[in-house]
Formats: structure tokens, sequence, C-alpha cells
């Protein structure tokens, strides 16, 4: 019991991530009609934003004291961190809460990025067959995860999250187990907190505010929406910025799971059209609940009373889940009848 | 003779290009890549990449899981080593029927949906494959670790006509063992027999066929035709095509590895195919040359190199030059082929070959006649039923 | 209706009979194996091949079946199939253009090239769906010799059409259709006097369909 | 192009005529350098060498990669001469000076072998055919130096492998054609084995983490083996793939299995996630069947130690060697090697700059580049001065016997390099086992052209 409720968080957690790169991934396939193989890219570069930010915080003067020296027996370097004498205590601050406080470093960046991108490149094949447009974003994917090796080199680099945040929470006794019987990090549990709050934040977005209401119609009618004199692609611009920040986010707090590297996106890209795809092509409530599905699937597969009975089964689960529902159900769980399906 | 039926404008395009190939470890001496396990290599991604044209270049079938019939061919290919013999008729044989096989039944279901949903299907059925090569199929595959031969196999064939020789054998033909050029001749061999055959696909009725479903499906069905049957059988052949090069490839080294299978190695082929030109004959064969010799050649430059390549230059601007172009060559080099990729799908979605016949068309000032067979046509997904 | 004969919707009830067999249920292409060929309102043809080969395409399928694997023939060896293919184009005017790419003729053309890919199938059973829409009065005037002369060969055909010029100058029986009900039936001149006929087609709500023998 | 095939022994030619020469009585041992000259696979015939240098500069051992990439800068400089020599002047063997190998100067190619088999095999293939590489050393995984390591013996290459700790390198898997300076599984299990029955006791149930290959397998083998004889309970192990960078799915059920000690069969930055993840889970902090929960990574290095940070603290491991050591061989080659990079060197840097200091120093025992003869040079070599004290190149598995470290993950480091402590040494006699145990077959050293 306490081992399935551990999984269930597991899969809690992991879904989260899914589900929001899948929303992030069927807002532009829903409005744009774009299937954009360059999202994982996104999730990367969001990633990485809070590694810039780490970095131009914690910049350092470096001075070499010649009186000293180091282990090896070479001069002594002595860093200081900039952001320290510059904001005292909250310098400090700001490099022990980096992660939260990059959020609001990469939502400007993203959003720069994602329209850069749509003006530059995604604009121009809307009226391009799907084969083309996963093709040209599958090249941009390959330039934005070799632009950020080149900048930052291949390895991946580690972000710290808060002390504070390191330990587990021992879930078991809030809701009344023994103590030890349910622990679960604290950081994954703010991490499935924080994806459930901005799917909250998208859907209200879209149910609440104008914009949200046209993009809505747009989603459910392209061509209608035109008629109506709405300057649609504007919009559509502001929601391809919108989903890139999704994305941007998603990877933002993610980094102190795993620390980043140049080809996460492309790791992610895969699960991600998995999860659209069952959840079903354009639908945002299915692309939710397939993602926590498919993480919730993917960590009771990985329980060893389940791999015993049959082995190999957390390697694929995800993909057979894909192939399954492709066969038997193709507009997936909540997708709309007729979209691409056939 | 049916079998060597082809018109003539088909039989000057195979004699040049079985020249272009015959002749390529002469001409590739001063571009520095004449040796034997690159142009094996050349040989080898070629054929993957016709194979992989006859399924999207005709049919229009964007599979993104093809590497998982190289992966299954080499496979069967190291097995044949292994417990038969080291002969490579019998490996690539086996490694043929094998993977047909395997695209048999992945085809069959995947062909049930088209467009995006066919892609992920592949998609899905790749990484399957790749995961449990890696995994539950460790005794199979090996893992990670690479299926590999060792001094311990049977070799039931080899050990009954032979003693068995000291150390690990090589793959041969005939008992003739294959020395680096040789190795070559035998991939190029194999390459031109693939060629021709996609030749006489495009050529054919069949291949007119497959044209139209490419074209429009639903007209297909109500000119009489079930699709269903051609599409499957554009893709086992094309995964067969897939099943051979991998062969070549255990057969050229006798190693197996599971990433072989990975989705990036489909997207490769894909890239190799669209660079070239979709749904032409050359196209896929340039398109792989090209990707391979950019990773084996152009990944080998360094600064020293391009410091010497841009001497010519007044010393303060050389070393800016360098340091940004250095960021696209060495282990940048996949930085040139995104951007290099990009451009042509966003340009020239025909791919190298319309580039050429564009140029052509410019020095001639003429409209090219629109024969179908030579045109790139752009990759178009199917229309949902 | 057509819709229902070929296979594409399934009837609400009742069966759609030929020639002795049953062809609901049916997949489009045995429908089409059986005979009962159709030409589309909107032209439905295969643009990236040329003219001559989507002429071609469908001789093949009368000929090798719904499906047939023949990549040792080449295309060009296939003299018989290409001379019939050419003798047609003749008849509806695109030889000239019969190595144009079929993607960039007008949609006049387009729809004449259709008509010859249905007729190299020598149907037992011609659906036509509005043949003559969108067309100019000359052209209207040559598809409508062109139909003519298949007449003469004897082709059942069905055509859909609200042209009565051209109705009247083809059909043998028409049906007059309205709201889904038969509202008239029988031989042109009968048809033609029939208040509600006129009624309904002046209206210009319901179509009018026709057959001729 | 050349027509000589493989399946002919060119060697056996020669000795029959070089039989007749010796029993003529007129052998002198110049003429046999020069009759090697055209028999094997890439000999060096103008005034350079060429040694192929391939390491993982991607994927999940990338760091220990970037780090055999300096060891290897800093060995072709010492060896053509260049810098304050490292090691040179420590190693109990004086035949180098300076001058390259044999006079000829030492030029290395790099490629990156992506942790992976095949592409490590490629790359491999690339520098043999290619550049003409003399020799390959390097590789950071297991699964790449078997994988290469068989190239090289189907090439006629010597191939000096690097990092690899897998007990199949040089048991089942083992070739004439290479050898092996850094120690394996087996090994860290008997050095490990003792250490841990004295800090956690007899009682104890292991739950393994294993990286899915060779390594992993032997590894947690070797481990259980070790443990089980303390009386230590072990629960089916779970493997997991290289390069997951997610564990927790598989650390969740760790939490709840009954087992109170969890053992990493994990390296690179595998160990570094996996290690640190489940630090987040509370492993450090728990408690289970009345015993504190302890984490053991049985192969650690500096620089996944720096890669976990604090989760690194008081975790036990083993290495192959540490900066730290005090004898003057590695003293030398830390000096020598943080004055040009600004940080200590790893063990995968010190093996690798080892193992192509050896190469070259057979080479000038031989006299001769021909790898029969380099072979036999270094078979059943004892030496010293290289770091961890004497050492014998074994002749049976060209296994490298020498003491093991027993280390832990310092509290409180003096400076951001020094994050292990040596706790225990296995010596050399404890370690060595029967090659016979893991059975194998080297293979002929038959040279090949190419």
């Amino acid at each position: 019991m306490d081992a399935i409720l551990a999984q269930l968080l597991n899969g809690l957690d992991k879904g989260g991530a899914y589900a929001l790169i899948a929303l992030g991934l069927t807002l532009v396939f829903g409005t744009l009609g774009v299937v954009n193989f360059a999202h994982g890219a996104l999730f990367m570069l969001g990633a990485f934003c809070a590694v810039t930010f780490r970095q131009l915080i914690t910049l350092e003067t470096v001075t070499v004291d010649p009186t000293q020296l180091s282990a090896w027996g070479a001069p002594l370097e002595i860093r200081t961190p900039l952001a320290q004498t510059w904001f005292g205590d909250f310098g400090a601050v700001l490099v022990e809460y980096s992660v939260p406080f990059s959020i609001l470093f990469a939502i400007p960046v993203m959003l720069v990025i994602g329209i850069a991108m749509e003006r530059g490149i995604i604009k121009h094949f809307y009226k391009r067959p799907h084969a083309e447009q996963i093709l040209v974003t599958f090249g941009l994917a390959i330039v934005l995860q070799e632009i950020v090796k080149a900048v930052f080199g291949p390895n991946p680099i580690s972000q710290p999250m808060p002390t504070a945040l390191r330990g587990a929470a021992d879930i078991g006794v809030w809701i009344g187990l023994a103590p030890g019987a349910v622990s679960y990090p604290l950081w994954r549990l703010v991490y499935f907190l924080f994806s459930a709050g901005i799917i909250a934040a998208v859907f209200a977005f879209l149910r609440f505010t104008t914009f949200g209401m046209v993009v809505r119609a747009g989603m459910a009618d392209r061509e209608t929406v035109g008629l109506l004199g709405i300057n649609i692609g504007r919009r559509f611009t502001i929601m391809f910025g919108l989903a890139a920040v999704v994305a941007g986010l998603a990877g933002v707090m993610y980094t102190p799971l795993v620390p980043p590297n140049y080809h996460m996106g492309m790791d992610f890209l895969v699960l991600s059209f998995v999860v659209v795809v069952v959840g079903g092509m354009g639908s945002l409530p299915g692309a939710v609940a397939a993602g926590f599905l498919l993480g919730i699937l993917q960590s009771f597969a990985s329980m060893n009373e389940i791999k015993q009975l049959i082995p190999g089964i957390d390697q694929i689960i995800i993909y057979l889940t894909a192939v399954v529902i492709l066969l038997v159900r193709p507009r997936g769980l909540l997708g709309r009848r007729g979209m691409m399906e056939s | 003779m049916d079998l060597f039926n082809l018109p003539r404008r088909d039989w000057i395009t195979f004699g040049l290009f079985a020249l272009v190939v015959v002749t390529m470890p002469i001409w590739l001496t001063p571009l520095g890549a004449s040796y034997p396990g690159l142009l094996q290599k050349f040989a080898i991604f070629a054929i993957f990449a016709i194979g992989f044209n006859i399924l999207f270049g005709l049919t229009g079938y964007l599979s993104f899981g093809h590497a998982a019939f190289l992966g299954v061919g080499s496979y069967t290919a190291v097995w044949s080593f292994k417990l038969l013999t080291m002969d490579a008729l019998p490996a690539i044989m086996f490694a043929v029927i094998v993977s047909g096989l395997f695209a048999l039944v992945i085809g069959y279901l995947s062909l049930r949906r088209t467009g995006i949903y066919f892609s992920i299907l592949t998609l899905a059925f790749a990484q399957m494959c790749y995961n449990l090569a890696y995994s539950v199929l460790t005794p199979i595959t090996n893992g990670e670790t690479s299926l590999q031969l060792t001094l311990q196999d049977p070799r039931v064939i080899d050990s009954a006509l032979a003693a068995r020789p000291e150390g690990l054998p090589s793959a041969s033909i005939f008992g003739h063992v294959f020395d680096g050029f040789e190795g070559f001749y035998f991939c190029a061999a194999l390459l031109l027999i693939a060629f021709f055959i996609a030749l006489k696909i495009f050529s054919s009725p069949f291949g007119m066929m497959l044209r139209a479903i490419k074209s429009n499906q639903t007209r297909m069905n109500y000119t009489g035709f079930d699709t269903k049957p051609y599409a499957l059988t554009a893709f086992v052949i094309s995964g067969m095509y897939a099943g051979l090069a991998g062969a070549l490839l255990a057969v050229t080294d006798p190693l197996a590895g599971a990433e072989r299978m990975q989705w990036t190695a489909s997207g490769e082929v894909v890239l190799m195919t669209i660079l070239g030109g979709v749904g032409t004959l050359i196209g896929p064969v340039i398109g792989a040359w090209l990707i391979k010799y950019f990773e084996n050649i152009f990944s080998a430059f360094n600064e020293q190199v391009l410091t010497r390549f841009f001497s010519f230059l007044p010393p303060e601007i050389t070393e800016p030059v360098v340091t940004i172009s250095s960021k696209f060559v060495g282990e940048g080099w996949h930085l040139t082929l995104g951007l290099i990729f990009v451009l042509v799908v966003v340009f020239l979605p025909g791919g190298i070959m319309e580039g050429v016949r564009r140029i052509g068309a410019l020095f001639r000032r003429t409209t090219p006649p629109s024969a179908p067979a030579a045109r790139p046509a752009a990759p178009t997904i199917q229309p949902a039923e | 209706m057509l819709n229902v004969i070929i296979g594409r919707l399934a009837p609400s009830r009742g069966a759609v009979v030929f020639d002795g067999k049953v062809l609901t249920g049916k997949k489009p292409h045995q429908i089409n194996q059986m005979g009962v060929v159709r030409v589309f309102q909107t032209p439905e043809i295969f643009p990236e091949l040329s003219v001559l080969q989507n002429v071609m395409a469908p001789a093949f399928a009368k000929r090798d079946g719904a499906f047939r694997i023949n990549i040792w023939r080449s295309l060009e060896s296939e003299r018989g199939i290409e001379e019939e293919a050419n003798h047609i184009l003749q008849d509806v005017g695109l030889y000239e253009r019969r190595s144009h790419h079929a993607g960039a003729l007008s949609r006049g053309d387009k729809r004449r090239m259709e008509l010859a890919m249905c007729l190299i199938q020598h149907p037992r059973l011609l659906l036509l769906d509005e043949p003559t829409a969108g067309m100019s009065r000359h052209d209207t005037n040559t598809t409508i010799e062109l139909l003519k002369k298949i007449k003469a060969r004897g082709m059942t055909k069905v055509i859909i059409e609200h042209d009565m010029h051209v109705v009247f100058s083809l059909a043998d029986k028409i049906s007059v259709l309205a709201g889904g009900r038969i509202i008239a039936e029988g031989l042109p001149r009968r048809v033609r006097r029939s208040e509600k006929v006129q009624e309904a087609y002046l209206g210009g709500a319901h179509r009018l369909e026709e057959a001729t023998h | 192009m050349t027509l000589i095939t493989k399946g002919l022994s060119r060697r056996s030619v020669i000795k029959t005529g070089l039989a007749g020469i010796i029993a003529t009585g007129v052998a002198p041992t110049i003429f046999t350098r020069g009759a090697y000259a055209q028999e094997f696979c890439n000999a060096p015939t103008g005034d350079t060498v060429t040694i192929g240098f391939n390491m993982p500069l991607t994927g999940a051992y990338a760091d220990e990669g970037a780090d055999e990439d300096r060891a290897y800068q800093l060995a072709v400089e010492h060896l053509n001469g260049g810098g304050d020599g490292g090691m040179i002047p420590t190693f109990s063997s004086k035949t180098l000076k300076g001058n390259g190998i044999l006079g000829k100067k030492v030029v290395g190619v790099t490629g990156d072998d992506q942790t992976k088999a095949d592409a490590a095999r490629d790359s491999a293939r690339r520098m043999i055919e290619r550049d003409g590489a003399v020799m390959i050393t390097g590789g950071s995984s297991s699964s790449v130096a078997i994988a290469v390591q068989g190239l090289c013996q189907e090439k006629g290459i010597i191939f000096m492998a690097a990092l690899t700790h897998s007990n199949d390198t040089t048991g089942k898997d083992k070739r004439r054609y290479g050898f092996r300076h850094f120690f394996n599984a087996y090994q860290s299990g008997i050095a490990l084995g003792p250490v841990l029955g004295e800090a956690y006791g007899k009682d104890r149930v292991a739950y393994h983490l294993t990286a899915d290959y060779t390594w992993g397998w032997t590894q947690e083998e070797s481990i259980k083996n070790a443990t089980e004889a303390l009386g230590w309970k072990t629960l089916a192990p779970v493997r997991t793939p290289v390069g997951a960078g997610d564990f927790s799915q598989y650390l969740t059920p760790v939490l709840n299995s009954g087992a109170d000690v969890l053992i990493l069969n994990h390296y690179g930055f595998d160990m570094v996630n996996s290690l640190t993840q489940a630090v987040q889970f509370g492993m450090r902090d728990k408690q289970a069947n009345g015993k504190n929960f302890e984490i053991v990574v049985p192969l650690v290095s500096d620089l996944m130690a720096k890669g976990a940070g604090s989760a690194m603290q008081g975790i036990y491991g083993t290495s192959n060697w540490d900066w730290q050591l005090t004898d003057e061989a590695s003293k030398a080659f830390t000096k020598s090697f943080g004055a040009k990079f600004g940080q200590p060197p790893s063990q995968a840097a010190h093996t690798s700059y080892v193992q192509t200091l050896l190469y070259a120093d057979a080479c000038e025992r031989a006299g001769t580049f021909y790898p029969p003869e380099v072979i036999k040079a270094l078979e059943g070599y004892e030496f010293d001065g290289l770091g961890n004290g004497p050492t014998l190149y074994r002749a049976e598995d060209h296994q490298c016997f020498k003491d093991v470290l027993v280390v832990q993950g310092k509290e409180k480091p003096a400076n951001p390099f020094d994050l292990l402590q040596t706790v225990a040494t296995a010596s050399r006699e404890s370690v060595t086992y029967d090659p016979a145990i893991f059975g194998g077959e080297l293979g002929p050293d038959t040279a090949v052209a190419c």
C-alpha cells in the first residue's frame, strides 16, 4: 500500500512534466495547426535560461594570491561572487533561490524566442503539409541544441535546489500513516504543484479572457474566426510565444531534478508527442490527462512486482500505450472526432 | 527479358551511377575520404536511403522508425555469423528476410493510419524495439554491451568444413576474406543491385501506383486499386533495404549495437533523403554521401586546420573568423548540418536535386520538361480518408 | 446518392444492387472492380503525375485488378495501355498536353481528363456528378458531344446535373429528386412537362437526376 | 591498396626465414627490426608515430572523457620532451628520453566514442584506416572498451584501455591486443568488502541499482559476492538504462523494499544523478530495520564526487588512484597536470596517461613498433613509479595488479578538489586472483597487414 502510494506520487510528478510539455505542444497544434518537433528544444532552452541566470548572478572576480599555494603547488586563486558584493544579503538569497528566480528571467526570454521562431520560420509553414512542418521544426531543433552545445558545452550543468527544499517530506505522516512510510522529495512535490498551477493558469486564461475565447474559437474552427475579421495571425504569434513560455518554465523547474544538457529536449520530444497523441491531437484537457496517465503508468510499470510479471514493461509501457491507443482509438482519449483521424 | 527491360534513359543513369560508384576510391582521394571504412559507409547508407525513399519518396508515408529494420538486419547478420558461418551471403539473406518480416508486421499495423499518426506509430514501434533490445532482449542483443563475435561461437557450418582458425574470424565470401577496399567493392556491388531494383520500381507501373497513392489516395480507391497492399509492399521493400544495409554494417564490422535502432538514427535517414531530394533516384544517395562525408571529414576539422585555411586574411581578422567558424566544424558540424537542413526545407523543398535542376534550367533558359519520374515532388502527407 | 453507390457513404436503409450483386458494404475499390466508375464533382485526379499517367493508371486497375506487384515491366513497355490512353486523350482533346503535369491543368481540362480516366476502364456503369459544372459553353458542348459518342458505344451512365441543356441533350430517362424523394420519373418529354419538376427546379433548391440508356 | 589477406600468416613465413639466418649466426638485431617494418598495420614510416585517442566527449561519461583528453595532451607533450616530464623521471623503466617513441615524434588524433560501442568502434576504425594510428587508447565504458578491443584484435592494433572496470575486459572478453591498467570490479569487491563489514555490520539487506551493461553486471556480481560473504542479504537487483537521467521511478521502490543499504552500480553522470536523487529521497536520513540507511558507490572518482557535491559525503567506494596519494610519482603527475589545466587529475586522467607511457616504454624496450614484440614486452611486465606502487601487467589476462584504494567522501573538504579520502588500501597480493575464474581466451598475437 505504502509502495503504491509512493509510486503514485512519482507518477504524478513525472506526469506533471509530461503534461506541461504536451500542453504547449497541443496549444501550438490546436491553434496553429503546426506539428512542432522543436518543442522539446524549447523545453531545453527554458532549462538553460536557469543555467544562464545562475551563471550571471554567480559571476566572480578572480584575484591570484601568489603567497598562498593550491594543493598541487600553483598560486591560489581567490574568487568573490559579484552578486554578493553588489546586493549583499539579497545577493546570497538570489543565489540560494536561483532556480525559482530564473522563472522571472525565463518568461520574457522564452516569449521573445517563441515569437521570433513563429515570425521567422513557423509562419511560413501554416499552409504547408505536416510532413514539411515536422522536417523544418526537426531541423530547427537540431540547430537550437547545437547552439546550446557550442555555448554551454556537451556536459550537464547541475543547478542546486534551495537548501530548504533539498530533503524529503514525510507524506505518510500527513495522512496518518506510520512515520517514514511514504516520503517523497520536497522539490518533486514543488514541481508537481508548480505544473498543476501552470496548467490551471493556462486553462483559466483560455476560459476567462477574450483573447482566450478567440483562441478557443480558433481551435474549433480556424476559418470562421478568420472571417470574423479578427486579427488571428497576431494572436497566433502570441499563442506560440505562450506555448514557448510554458515549455520553458517546465524546463526551468526541472533543472534541479536532472542537470540539464543540450539534448534533454530530444529525450523529451518523442515522449511528449506520444502524450499528445494519446490525449488526442488538439485537445488540451486530453494532453493534460494523458500526461498524468502516462506518468503514473510508467511509474507503476517500474515496480518490481510488475516487472517480474512482464519483464521489460517499464521500458516500453509508454510506447505500447501509444500504439494501442492509435490502433484502437486514433483520435486519442479526449480528441474530437475527425481531427486528423483516419 | 523483362528483368533487364529498362528505358534507355534509365540505362544511362545506371551506367553513370555505376561509374561514379566504382571509381569512388579514386575521385575521393583528393577529398580525403578514400579509406575503406568511410567508403563502405557511403555504399551502405546509400542503400538505406534509397530504400527509405521508396517508401517516403514514392508513397509519401513518412516513417520515423526505419532504423529499427537496420538494427534487426545487423543483429540477424551477426547471429548468422555466430551460429552458422562467416560467409556474408547467408547473413545478408537472413537479414533481408527477417527485417522484411519485421517490416510486414510493423507496416501492417502502422499503415492502418496515415499522416502524422503513421509517423508516430512507426516511431513508437522503433523505440519499443530499441528499448527491448537494450533491456529484456539482452540474451539476444547483448544490450548496451553490443553483440559481438566470440571465440566460443559455434559457427556450425564453418567448423564442419574446416578447422577453427586461431583468433576471431572475419566475414568472407566463399572463403575469401574481405580486406580493405574489397569490402567496399562488395558493398558497392550490392549498392548497384539495390539501385537497379530502385530504378526498376521507379519506372514500373507499380512505382506509378505508389506515386499515385502519394498524390491522391482517395482517387486510387475509386479507380479500383486496393491501396493498402501497395503501401505495405513499399513498406516491406523499404524495410528489406534497411535490413540489407544493416547486414552490410555487420559484414564490414561484425558488431551490432542497440543504438543503431534509436529514433535519432531514423531521423538521420530522413535528413539524408530530404537533403538530397525526396522522390528522386539519385537525391537520397547524394544526401547519404554528404552527411557521412561531413560526419567523418568535416568533423575532424579543428582550429589549426582553420587557421591554416584562413591564413590569407590579415592576422587581426583571422582569429575571430577562426573562432566563429570553429563552432561550425569539428564537434559543431551538427550545427552546420541543422542549418543546411532548415535552409533546404524552407527554400528548396526538393533538396539538392531540385537545386541542380534549377541551375540546369537557368543555363538552358528554358523551363524543364515536366517528366514526373524525375521531378522531385514536395513531400506531402496523406489526406485523411 | 452517388456516394452511396460507390461506397463512400452507407445508406440509412435499403441496399444498392447492381447487376444482381449487392454493392452495399463493399469497399470503393471493389465496387470499381465490378465496373461501377464515377466522375467527381470536384476533379479527383493525381496532380503529381502526368496527364498520360493519370489516364494509364485506371487502365492498369482494369487489366491487373486491385493489386499487383509488377516491378519487372517498365511503364514504357506497356505499349497497349499507352496507346489506348493516347486514343482516349485524343477523344477528350488532351492529347497534345499528355506529358503535362496534371496538377497544372485548368479545371475544365482536369474534368475532361477525369472523364478519360473513367472511360479507359470501359465501365459497365458510369456515374457522372455534374460533368459540365464550371465549364464554358464551348467546353460544355464538346463534353456533350463526347458523352453522346460514348452513349453510342452502349455504356450505362448515371448523370447528376442541373444544366437542363445538358440533361435534355443526353438523357433517355430522367428521375427528378427533391428532398430525397423521387418527384418525377420517365422519358425526357414527360418530365419536362411535369409541373412539380418545374416548380422544384425553378426554386433551384433541388437537383435533377437522369439516367440514360 | 594491398592484396595481402589476413588469413595468411605472414609472420610464420618470416619466422622460418629468420630461423635460417639465426642458424647461420648472422642475425644482427638491427636486421630484425627492419624485417618487421612492413608487416603490420600502420607501421610508422616517417618521423612521426600516430596514436589514436578515442574517448567519450559526449554521453553519460563525458566528464571523464574530457579529463582523459587532458591527460593525453600531457602525455604527448611529455613523451616529446615538453613540460616537466611528469612521471617519466619517476617511472622505474628509464627508456623514455623525451624524444618521442623510438625517436619518432608522437602525434595524437582524437575521436569521440559517444559512450556507445557502435560509435566507438566506428571512431577507432576511422583512426586506424584514415589517420594511420598504430595504437588506440581511451574509452570510458566497458562496453566501449570491449568493442574497440575486439576491433583492435582484428586489425592487429594494440589497444591500451583506459577507464574500464568490468571483469569481462580482461576476463571472458579479453584479447591479446588489449591491455588494461585500471583495476576491475572483482578487485573492488575484495577491497570494499571488509571496510563495509566493519562500518555497517554483518546483518544488512542490500538493494542494487545497476547500469544495464557488462560493467554494471560484473560489478553487481562482484559486490554481491563480497557482501554476501560478510553475511549480507541481496534483494533482486534492478537494472537501469545508461543515461537515464531521472532515476526516480527506480528509487521509489527502494524505500519500501525492506533494504537498508542501497548499492549504486552507476558511473559518471548516471552516478551523479542517481546518488543526488537518492539523497533527495531522504535515504541518508532514513531508518530501516532499526539501522541507519546507507548508500554505497563501489566505483567512485573525483569528478563524480565533484558532480554529486554534498551528497557524496561519507559514502564509501573504491578508486584506482587518487591525486592526494603521497608517493613521488603521484605528486609529480598532479603537479604537472595541475599546472597545465588548473585542476588536479582524476583517476581517469591518471590511467590514460600511464597507459600511453607504458605503450611508449614497451616499444622502446622491444625496439620496434611491431605489435607481437610490443605485446611480449608488456606481458608479465613488472614496474613501479607510475603511482599505486609496484605493479604487474599479468601475462595471462593483461590485467594490472597493484594496490586498490578504498575511499570515502570527505565530510569537510579543505578545498574544492579535496573530495575523497583514502580510508584503506587493499594490497596487491590481496586483490590478486586466478585468471581462470573468468575464462576467456586471449587469441593469437599474429600481426595483421592492413
